[in-house]
């Protein structure tokens, strides 16, 4: 797999988070770069979303800031990142292809290539409104999206919630082909998710 | 959901397929005759020939009765007995009863016009049909918003009783709002006051229209059926597709 | 197609099918504008000369009402999916997308208002030109109430509170809207100021609220993102 | 045109009624039909993609 992108890194220093008035995490720092996953555990509240959200430019940085090189400078990182939440950002009322055709032209400004329903299983749903999905299945489809734009940096908040054996593992091998192309990995979960050569973040009362 | 037994609605599939054609036959039929008996009748001395628009205005007036009725009757079996058919004749016969309501109200103004020189005058009986045009309409847009048929059944099953129990104390305060409509000259307690020649057209219009309304509403819950089918396999084929275990 | 215009499309053309599947393309919004006008004669009487003077006043509150209340999901819906997460992930500046959810917002609950005024007009027996001035007094004031309610329901967003929360902060922004539309309206009706001062005031006021609507609500959702 | 003249003054009303009838009349009938059709189509769609109701299977028809 040739390398997508360059020699790249992305790095948080100070990083302090501050929600609702109460002090999440402070003084934190992390480093990853191309090819590589950082996998941030913690027990539940101690911030690992919003560390991941942080990235994303979802939620204020209260203070220390990041940097990243090696990626096209113009972009910020929100826009060369992706970003899969709790939340499945699906419509129930549109069926599978057009939610994916959606994110595909809004985030990456073309359609969607013909496999990225395939990769996840999902094919034979194309026509089929969202409602009718599991919670499995549409996880599946937000992992779709994934594939459908290509965007060097993951940002993966629990990524195996809701997935059956079969869908983690070919999840783990869609990880190791992002890295080995380059792109790099920022998870947030409580085990391993199989990912064997991922550095460890601890966040929370005892990092 | 459950996956409900469909057999009873296919029964009735198998039934509403042949007697269609023979109803839709037999309503245009009625239509004929009633149209020919419309076109003989004499005119009102007062209201001269637009008395005939009466021969449309007051069959659709009571076929958005008639409608409201049906449902109330479908809610009950929805409610009370839980049969998945009442939830189907409820939901087929609300946009039928709105098109009758609106014919209703569009001729009664048409009607009005040259009566009382303006499109629409705020006199009682218009007014109650127009408060049930909206009834309808909120009961069509509680259908449309509640995605499990189910559900959606039962919670138009209550706004339609509910509303039921409504329409007699709606009729009688517009009419305590504002007494400007001819009085209930068909219905009266001495018997009709206008003359036969009018009467009879009037009926048998009256019954083309029944016809009507129940060939359509036949239809409409042939189509409702086929519509909960194509639902369920759609609930069947995810269930079928990877991943939907979890 | 450039590469800016492509996403807005795309979540211009996804709002207006939302709009239609879901709300009925509008079909709420003109529900409720009906009900509202046929509620009024009931507290005022069936006083056809009354309803006539005061039909324009009447159209247009429906209206206002309607417009400002299908807004409270604008946002709110995307919020609760987590699309509006990733909408700001993407080169597409929010104001923009903002712009278009607005315009596809309009367009599937603002012009159905219009549309429906001058069968509305029938009730509150005005006349031919005077449902006309009406619903072109609402073509030109409708954008203004969806924009100015676009404020509202992007801190009611990041409020967590929506609903009338929304009406109780953009009702106050809307009376100018209100005033001139009614107004020019009247103007059209009866006279004596000519129909163009009032309605040139509108279209000006709308373009205001245009511009004024999208940077505030882009500054409220950034704000929100707590 | 004895028809039109035989209605009187106000035959445009009668006729707008009873065109506004039809219209309404042709409506319902072509909402009915054309969403009947569509409901055959989708139907068609999803038994070609081999799904197949419980009771078709229970009823020994081909799955």
């Amino acid at each position: 797999m040739p390398a997508r992108w360059a020699e790249m890194r992305l790095e948080g220093s100070g990083l302090t988070c501050v929600r609702g008035g109460r002090e999440v995490f402070a003084g934190l720092g992390f480093s990853v770069a191309g090819g590589e996953a950082l996998l941030v555990t913690g027990r539940n509240g101690a911030g690992k979303s919003s560390l991941l959200r942080m990235i994303a430019g979802l939620v204020r940085i209260a203070g220390g800031q990041f940097a990243v090189t090696g990626v096209d400078a113009e972009k910020t990182i929100p826009e060369q990142a992706h970003y899969l939440g709790h939340l499945d950002a699906l419509k129930p009322s549109l069926t599978v292809a057009e939610n994916l055709g959606f994110w595909a032209r809004y985030l990456g400004g073309g359609a969607p290539p013909q496999t990225a329903l395939a990769t996840v299983g999902l094919a034979a749903l194309a026509d089929l409104p969202a409602a009718y999905l599991s919670a499995g299945q549409r996880r599946r489809l937000s992992i779709a999206r994934l594939l459908a734009v290509q965007r060097p940096i993951w940002l993966l908040d629990e990524p195996t919630s809701a997935l059956d054996r079969e869908a983690q593992d070919a999840l783990a091998g869609l990880m190791r082909q992002h890295l080995s192309g380059g792109g790099l990995i920022v998870a947030a979960a409580h085990g391993p998710i199989g990912l064997e050569r991922a550095k460890e973040l601890r966040v929370g009362a005892d990092a | 959901m459950a996956l409900i037994d469909l057999a009873n609605p296919t029964r009735f599939l198998s039934l509403a397929r042949p007697t269609l054609p023979w109803l839709a036959g037999l309503t245009a039929a009625v239509f004929a005759v009633g149209l020919v008996l419309t076109h003989g009748a004499p005119d009102d001395y007062q209201q001269g020939a637009t008395v005939k628009i009466m021969f449309i205005h007051v069959p659709s007036a009571w076929l958005g009765m008639f409608g409201w009725t049906l449902m109330s009757a479908a809610a009950l079996g929805t409610l009370v007995w839980r049969h998945p058919l009442a939830d189907v004749a409820a939901k087929a016969a609300a946009p039928i009863g709105a098109a009758f309501t609106f014919l209703c109200l569009v001729t009664g103004s048409l009607w009005g016009r040259p009566m009382w020189g303006t499109y629409w005058v705020w006199d009682a009986r218009l007014t109650s049909v127009l408060l049930l045009f909206l009834m309808y309409l909120g009961v069509i847009a509680l259908w449309r918003t509640v995605e499990d048929p189910s559900r959606a059944a039962r919670a138009a099953a209550i706004l339609t009783l509910v509303g039921a129990i409504n329409l007699p104390i709606i009729k009688w305060s517009v009419d305590w709002w504002n007494t400007l409509h001819q009085p209930a000259s068909v219905v009266k307690l001495g018997g009709p006051a206008i003359h036969p020649t009018i009467l009879l057209p009037l009926m048998v219009m009256a019954l083309a229209f029944t016809l009507l309304f129940l060939t359509l509403h036949l239809a409409a819950m042939r189509n409702e059926i086929l519509r909960r089918r194509v639902r369920t396999l759609m609930l069947m084929q995810a269930q079928a597709a990877p991943g939907s275990g979890s | 197609m450039s590469p800016l215009l492509n996403p807005l499309l795309a979540l211009f053309l996804r709002d207006v099918r939302l709009a239609i599947r879901v709300g009925g393309g509008g079909g709420i919004g003109v529900l409720f504008f009906l009900i509202v006008t046929v509620l009024m004669p009931f507290a005022i009487g069936p006083d056809l000369a009354l309803l006539g003077r005061i039909g324009p006043a009447i159209l247009w509150l429906g209206a206002l009402l309607a417009s400002l209340l299908t807004l409270d999901r604008l946002f709110a819906a995307d919020h609760e999916d987590g699309s509006l997460d990733l909408i700001s992930m993407s080169e597409t500046p929010l104001e923009l997308a903002i712009a278009t959810k607005a315009a596809a917002h309009w367009l599937t609950t603002g012009l159905p208002l219009v549309i429906a005024t001058p069968f509305l007009g029938l009730f509150m027996n005005l006349d031919g030109t005077a449902s006309a001035a009406v619903a072109l007094t609402l073509l030109a004031g409708t954008p203004a109430l969806t924009f100015v309610g676009l404020i509202g329901a992007a801190l009611s967003v990041a409020l967590r509170r929506g609903g009338l929360l929304l009406a109780v902060l953009v009702l106050p922004l809307t009376v100018p809207v209100l005033i001139f539309g009614v107004a020019a309206s009247n103007a059209a009706i009866v006279g004596p100021v000519p129909f163009g001062t009032p309605f040139t005031i509108l279209c000006a006021l709308t373009l205001v609220s245009l511009v004024v609507g999208i940077f505030a609500a882009a500054a409220a959702l950034r704000q929100g993102m707590e | 045109m004895n028809l039109f003249s035989s209605l009187g003054p106000h035959a445009a009303f009668i006729v707008a009624a009873y065109a506004v009838a039809a219209l309404t009349v042709a409506g319902l009938i072509g909402w009915i039909w054309i969403d009947h059709r569509a409901q055959k189509r989708r139907l068609a769609l999803l038994e070609m993609g081999g799904v197949t109701r419980r009771s078709d299977r229970a009823a020994g028809r081909p799955a």
